[in-house]
């Protein structure tokens, strides 16, 4: 059982890890190996979205536990459950179009997408034959089907047109991935405009060489971005003899490129350095703590 | 029509929602919370997950006839493919204690790529480029500043790599003060890099009350 | 290299078996490739002769080239680990029979502390191993350095928390802290609920972390892993609850804002150094030093090359421009 | 003195609060700050105005490499930039590396083409377009939007030696052959080396980066709009002479706006985030005046 538990992982991961060095470095003399180097990854991006299921099993067992022992606040646990499976559902169906659907028949009414990509607008098939290019022929009509005065006939590719029932499960699907998914998160990335401020208020605060070396460069390149940069310049240049180098958007690029970048060449080479060294750590299974242990 | 509407009204409330948190944990924020956890989990398990990954990469190519459309559908099945999937299903013996150790298998086969992948790439694209940025002419003729501005890249790669070195104390007259100098670079860059990046926050929160000023409460046009 | 040094009795047959096995099916399947290609390449041949009357050179070329078996281009790549190998093995070996220094790393030092500290104030440590999938190396580095913390709140009794943005490495992470507590001999303090998914989505799983650290207020953070945007709104707002933060990541344009926010920060490479420093274990330690001698060699390749590109620029140096230039070569 | 230390504890709720009205005021009440054109921006505006290497009637290419994240940072400069390729009577064809890209070509161009057409007769009057404009431009013979392909640098590496392979269609579905912006004189299949300038505007891998691995190939002039974070990793393609110009973020935007005297999103955009900016620097010098304080009155009480 050892075998089975222990030694076996250490050996798969060995041999995969040799592959894929090997692979790197075979030339074209060797294509079924060269061909893994590309393989292998795809693989493991299927491999990883199984363990999806674990997740998703995860979400719910702690929030329904919440639930059921109504312990305090669970109703925001009922709220993320809602959304959860509503999300997934909408997505699995509206994402399967036209998997379960059959193809358009002529004089049918459906539904296309609007220009703003929320809403939906009716149209009828006037012709249901592809032509060279794909498309069907559409009219566009009202609710009641009939056919809008002043607009004319168009072609659509046919996936896009969806039964009333898709494009309502489309619609709601749309106001969860838009209305809520999108905004929350553009709020949620544009929060770091007030966390930026408060982390420069407290921590930008000339204790030592050291942070003062820190400051001072945060503001001179904050100071360069901006016009009040260019209109500080203007004020500096009447500065005699060294007044007209001072140009702030000058110094802040120079200090892009040169100390700046020095420095995060350093912290790359260094990390990289620790990449391969832990990689190869766990290659050769000195490093085997995430296969937990014996039991 | 209505969906854009509905579509505005619910984006406007989410919004304010999340931008309580500034103020205090509340009830408005963990609501927002708990359905942007909730809808982006899901989002991600069906759209990303089911219909972005495992269709196209693995049931299309197993099963073309079911799962591709247009001229894929007529392509041979990549039969190889089962092994990432089998692999795959290993992993939810997660879900029962006494054979959880069978999913030690996926893992060992994951790390195995990935490290190997890591050994390579890492220092193909990484850390070589970065070497030989740091080698530069110390002396550029007739351009005293462009010199200088050279120095001041290959000492402060130098001094900064010797900051990283972990088997030496940092101490001593050379040591130790080469480690420092390394020290200032760094800080030197940490400040600019923040500083810079500031621009690129503030045009988001432009964009949001951009949003809610004009798409919501059409105050601005 | 561990396996090597105390191998398994069954180890080395079964390795070399499947090395054996593996090696003959691919050098199969590459001359089952060839010889198609040659037929291939045949019929095409005389394919253009009955149109055209003759090429001649076409068929007299080899139809099958002697394609190399090893991409020369990255030759410099290989130079590289093997030197890093040896290195490493060299002092491995070393390392074993004396104790080996490693400078203090204070974001390190203070780990301990910080998980006291939670203890004492009768509240929580949350740990996360960063954004990204369990193929990124800082999540792994991340995911070990937690099996260290993992022994510390079972030994202090800390309640930790570790909300997960990945669902792969959810469930490593539940094994190597379920494996910490056995050691420490408390698997009944163990709760993998708290080592729970949240989204794959970026801010979402930010949402999620910053609400759980308002509520929770834990006393102490950890960030050790792969951090994009969402550093300084992690960083800040556990600061705002007054959590000791300790960050670490190996991503340039993140760091500045861990330095900002938090009482101490890895950079870079000490990340990588975390898993030697807290365990002491000899191999590690020897594999550190390797990586310090790999640096010397850099910074070396950095030295000479510089002089020798100055050197050539100049008027008396013209010389050495061949040699500058297949220097350079190398590193391509 | 005392406000100075009763300001180091300040709650940041009201840092916060002033970053927020710093962006909310200039958005209500908007007025104008100076913008002066930086070198990077400048040169890209000089390059596009200079007749000898981009005569009227050039094809030029844009890759659009963003999606809706970083839409407020680089959607402003795409559409300052067509507009301006249009008032010189170039001809933009867009592509696209990222999935969505193809959108948001789109909305840019869909933009730019309303911009030039409605301010048609003012700058015709004011003489500032180039001689062969016409009032009203059409999509695949003045511009085109070719939409999304997949493969990156292999895609890039297919568009040197030929468009109509890799791009069949547009993105709405039109055959491309036939269409009046491809055409060559000689009757040659249109490729890279007939595009007189190549733009990518990059929000992070896959952009500008792309064609810079594939110079060797191409050697066409580049130039890049970018996000602002992206700018120091950039400046070193203009140092080394890859790139003849860059515009970053949204200041980037507004200084191009500036030169095409055209004020639009970016320059509305830099007085709230010239405000924050300066709200941001004064917060960090209070900060320092409450350190400083701070220790004074402790060196007191120790004397």
């Amino acid at each position: 059982m050892i075998f089975l538990k222990r030694t076996l992982p250490l050996i798969i991961t060995f041999i995969t890890g040799m592959i894929m060095i090997v692979a790197f470095f075979s030339g074209e003399g060797l294509p079924s190996i060269k061909s893994l180097e590309s393989t292998l990854p795809k693989w493991i991006q299927i491999i990883m979205t199984f363990t999806m299921v674990l997740g998703a099993f995860s979400l719910l067992r702690i929030n329904l536990q919440k639930i059921s022992r109504k312990a305090d606040g669970w109703g925001y646990s009922l709220v993320l459950i809602i959304g959860f499976l509503s999300m997934a559902f909408l997505g699995l169906i509206t994402g399967s179009w036209p998997m379960f659907d059959k193809p358009l028949t002529k004089g049918e009414i459906y539904y296309v997408l609007c220009e703003d990509n929320v809403s939906a607008r009716p149209i009828r098939v006037i012709d249901n034959v592809k032509d060279k290019e794909g498309k069907i022929k559409v009219e566009y009509v009202d609710d009641k089907g009939e056919k809008l005065a002043d607009t004319e006939s168009a072609m659509i590719p046919p996936d896009t047109a969806r039964t009333r029932i898709m494009s309502y499960a489309n619609s709601m699907q749309q106001i969860l991935f838009v209305g809520v998914f999108k905004n929350a998160q553009s709020t949620m990335f544009s929060l770091l405009a007030f966390f930026v401020a408060s982390a420069s208020f407290r921590a930008f605060r000339i204790k030592s060489k050291e942070a003062g070396l820190l400051m001072g460069s945060a503001f001179i390149v904050m100071l360069g971005n901006v016009s009040i940069g260019s209109l500080v310049s203007q004020i500096l240049a009447y500065i005699p003899v060294i007044g007209p180098y001072l140009n702030i958007a000058d110094i802040k690029e120079w200090i892009m490129t040169y100390p700046s970048s020095a420095a995060q060449s350093a912290i790359l080479i260094g990390a990289m350095l620790g990449y391969i060294s832990a990689s190869m750590k766990i290659i050769f299974g000195v490093e085997r703590s995430h296969l937990g242990g014996e039991g | 029509m209505t969906t854009l509407l509905i579509t505005t009204w619910v984006g406007a409330l989410i919004t304010l929602c999340c931008f309580t948190f500034l103020i205090k944990d509340n009830p408005f924020y963990r609501f927002a919370e708990h359905l942007f956890v909730g809808v982006s989990a899901g989002y991600y398990l069906s759209t990303i997950s089911f219909h972005q990954v495992l269709k196209p990469n693995l049931l299309a190519k197993i099963w073309p006839t079911y799962f591709a459309s247009g001229t894929a559908a007529e392509a041979t099945p990549e039969y190889i493919l089962i092994i990432p999937g089998l692999l795959g299903l290993l992993m939810l013996f997660r879900f029962s204690s006494n054979l959880s150790w069978v999913s030690r298998f996926t893992v060992a086969f994951v790390m195995g790529v990935s490290t190997g992948i890591a050994v390579v790439t890492s220092a193909e694209q990484y850390l070589i480029p970065q070497v030989k940025k740091a080698i530069v002419p110390l002396i550029v003729s007739g351009d005293y500043f462009g010199s200088f501005s050279n120095l001041v890249l290959v000492v402060g790669t130098v001094a900064c790599l010797f900051y990283f070195f972990f088997s030496t104390e940092h101490r001593g007259p050379v040591f130790g003060n080469v480690a420092k100098v390394g020290i200032w670079y760094l800080m030197i860059s940490f400040g600019a890099a923040f500083g810079a990046t500031v621009m690129g926050r503030i045009s988001l929160l432009i964009g949001r009350f951009n949003f809610l000023l004009s798409d919501w409460l059409h105050l601005i046009k | 290299m561990s396996i090597f040094r105390r191998p398994p009795r069954s180890f080395v047959p079964i390795l070399a078996l499947i090395l054996c096995a593996l090696s003959m099916s691919f050098l199969m399947a590459d001359q089952t490739v060839k010889s198609t290609v040659t037929e291939h390449r045949q019929g095409e041949a005389a394919l253009c002769c009955s149109d055209h009357g003759t090429t001649a050179e076409l068929a007299a070329k080899p139809a099958a080239e002697a394609k190399p078996w090893f991409a020369k281009e990255r030759k410099t790549v290989l130079i590289i680990i093997v030197l890093l190998l040896l290195f490493v093995s060299y002092f491995t070996f070393h390392a074993q029979r004396k104790d080996l220094f490693i400078r203090r790393i204070s974001g390190l030092s203070a780990l301990e502390d910080a998980v006291g500290r939670a203890t004492e104030m009768g509240r929580g440590v949350m740990y996360i191993p960063g954004i990204m999938d369990m193929d990124d190396i800082q999540t792994i580095a991340g995911v070990t350095i937690m099996g260290h913390v993992a022994k510390k709140t079972a030994e202090y009794d800390a309640a930790l928390y570790a909300p997960m943005t990945r669902s792969f490495v959810m469930s490593v992470a539940q094994e190597v802290v379920k494996q910490a507590y056995l050691e420490k001999g408390r698997l009944d303090a163990f709760r993998p609920d708290r080592i729970n998914y949240l989204t794959d989505d970026q801010f979402g799983f930010v949402a999620g972390v910053g609400g759980i650290m308002m509520r929770e207020k834990p006393a102490a953070c950890f960030y050790l892993g792969t951090f994009y945007a969402e550093s300084l709104i992690l960083a800040e707002t556990g600061n705002s609850v007054g959590a000791i933060q300790i960050a670490g990541t190996a991503e340039p344009s993140q760091i500045p804002f861990f330095v900002a926010a938090c009482d101490y920060t890895l950079i870079g490479e000490e990340l990588f150094a975390a898993s030697a420093y807290l365990s002491k274990n000899p191999r590690e330690v020897g594999s550190l030093k390797g990586q310090d001698m790999l640096k010397l060699v850099i910074i070396a390749v950095t030295i000479v090359g510089t002089l020798l590109v100055t050197i050539s620029e100049t008027e008396f140096g013209k010389g050495l421009t061949p040699l500058a230039e297949s220097f350079m070569q190398y590193l391509k | 003195m005392n406000i100075f230390i009763k300001l180091k504890n300040l709650d940041r709720r009201w840092v916060f609060l002033f970053v927020a009205l710093s962006v909310i005021i200039p958005l209500l009440f908007p007025f104008a700050l100076p913008v002066v054109p930086t070198k990077s921006v400048a040169n890209l505006h000089k390059f596009i105005e200079n007749t000898e290497a981009l005569p009227e009637g050039t094809r030029c290419f844009l890759s659009f490499d963003f999606d809706p994240a970083s839409e407020p940072e680089l959607k402003p400069s795409a559409v300052a930039i067509l507009v301006h390729m249009f008032r010189r009577n170039l001809k933009p064809i867009c592509g696209a590396n990222w999935p969505v890209g193809g959108e948001m070509a789109e909305v840019a161009l869909v933009e730019a083409a309303n911009a030039y057409m409605s301010t048609y007769d003012d700058m015709k009057a004011q003489g500032k377009l180039a001689p062969g404009c016409k009032p009203i431009i059409e999509r695949g013979v003045d511009y085109v939007n070719l939409g999304y392909k997949t493969g990156a640098i292999i895609h890039v590496k297919a568009l040197c030696n030929d468009f109509m392979y890799p791009y069949p269609q547009d993105r709405d579905g039109n055959s491309t052959a036939e269409m009046a912006i491809f055409a060559n004189p000689d009757g040659r299949r249109f490729a890279m080396s007939d595009v007189g300038l190549i733009i990518s505007f990059t929000a992070g891998t896959g952009g500008i980066e792309t064609f810079i691995s594939m110079a060797g190939e191409h050697k066409r002039p580049m130039a890049a709009g970018c996000t602002s974070v992206n700018i120091p990793r950039f400046t070193t393609y203009l140092q080394s002479g890859q790139l003849v110009g860059m515009t970053g973020g949204l200041p980037g935007a507004a200084e191009y706006e500036t030169l095409i005297e055209r004020p639009g999103k970016g320059c509305a955009g830099m007085t709230p985030q010239s405000i924050a900016h300066l709200v941001i620097m004064l917060f960090i010098i209070f900060g320092n005046l409450a350190y400083i304080a701070e220790q004074r009155n402790e060196a007191k009480k120790k004397g």
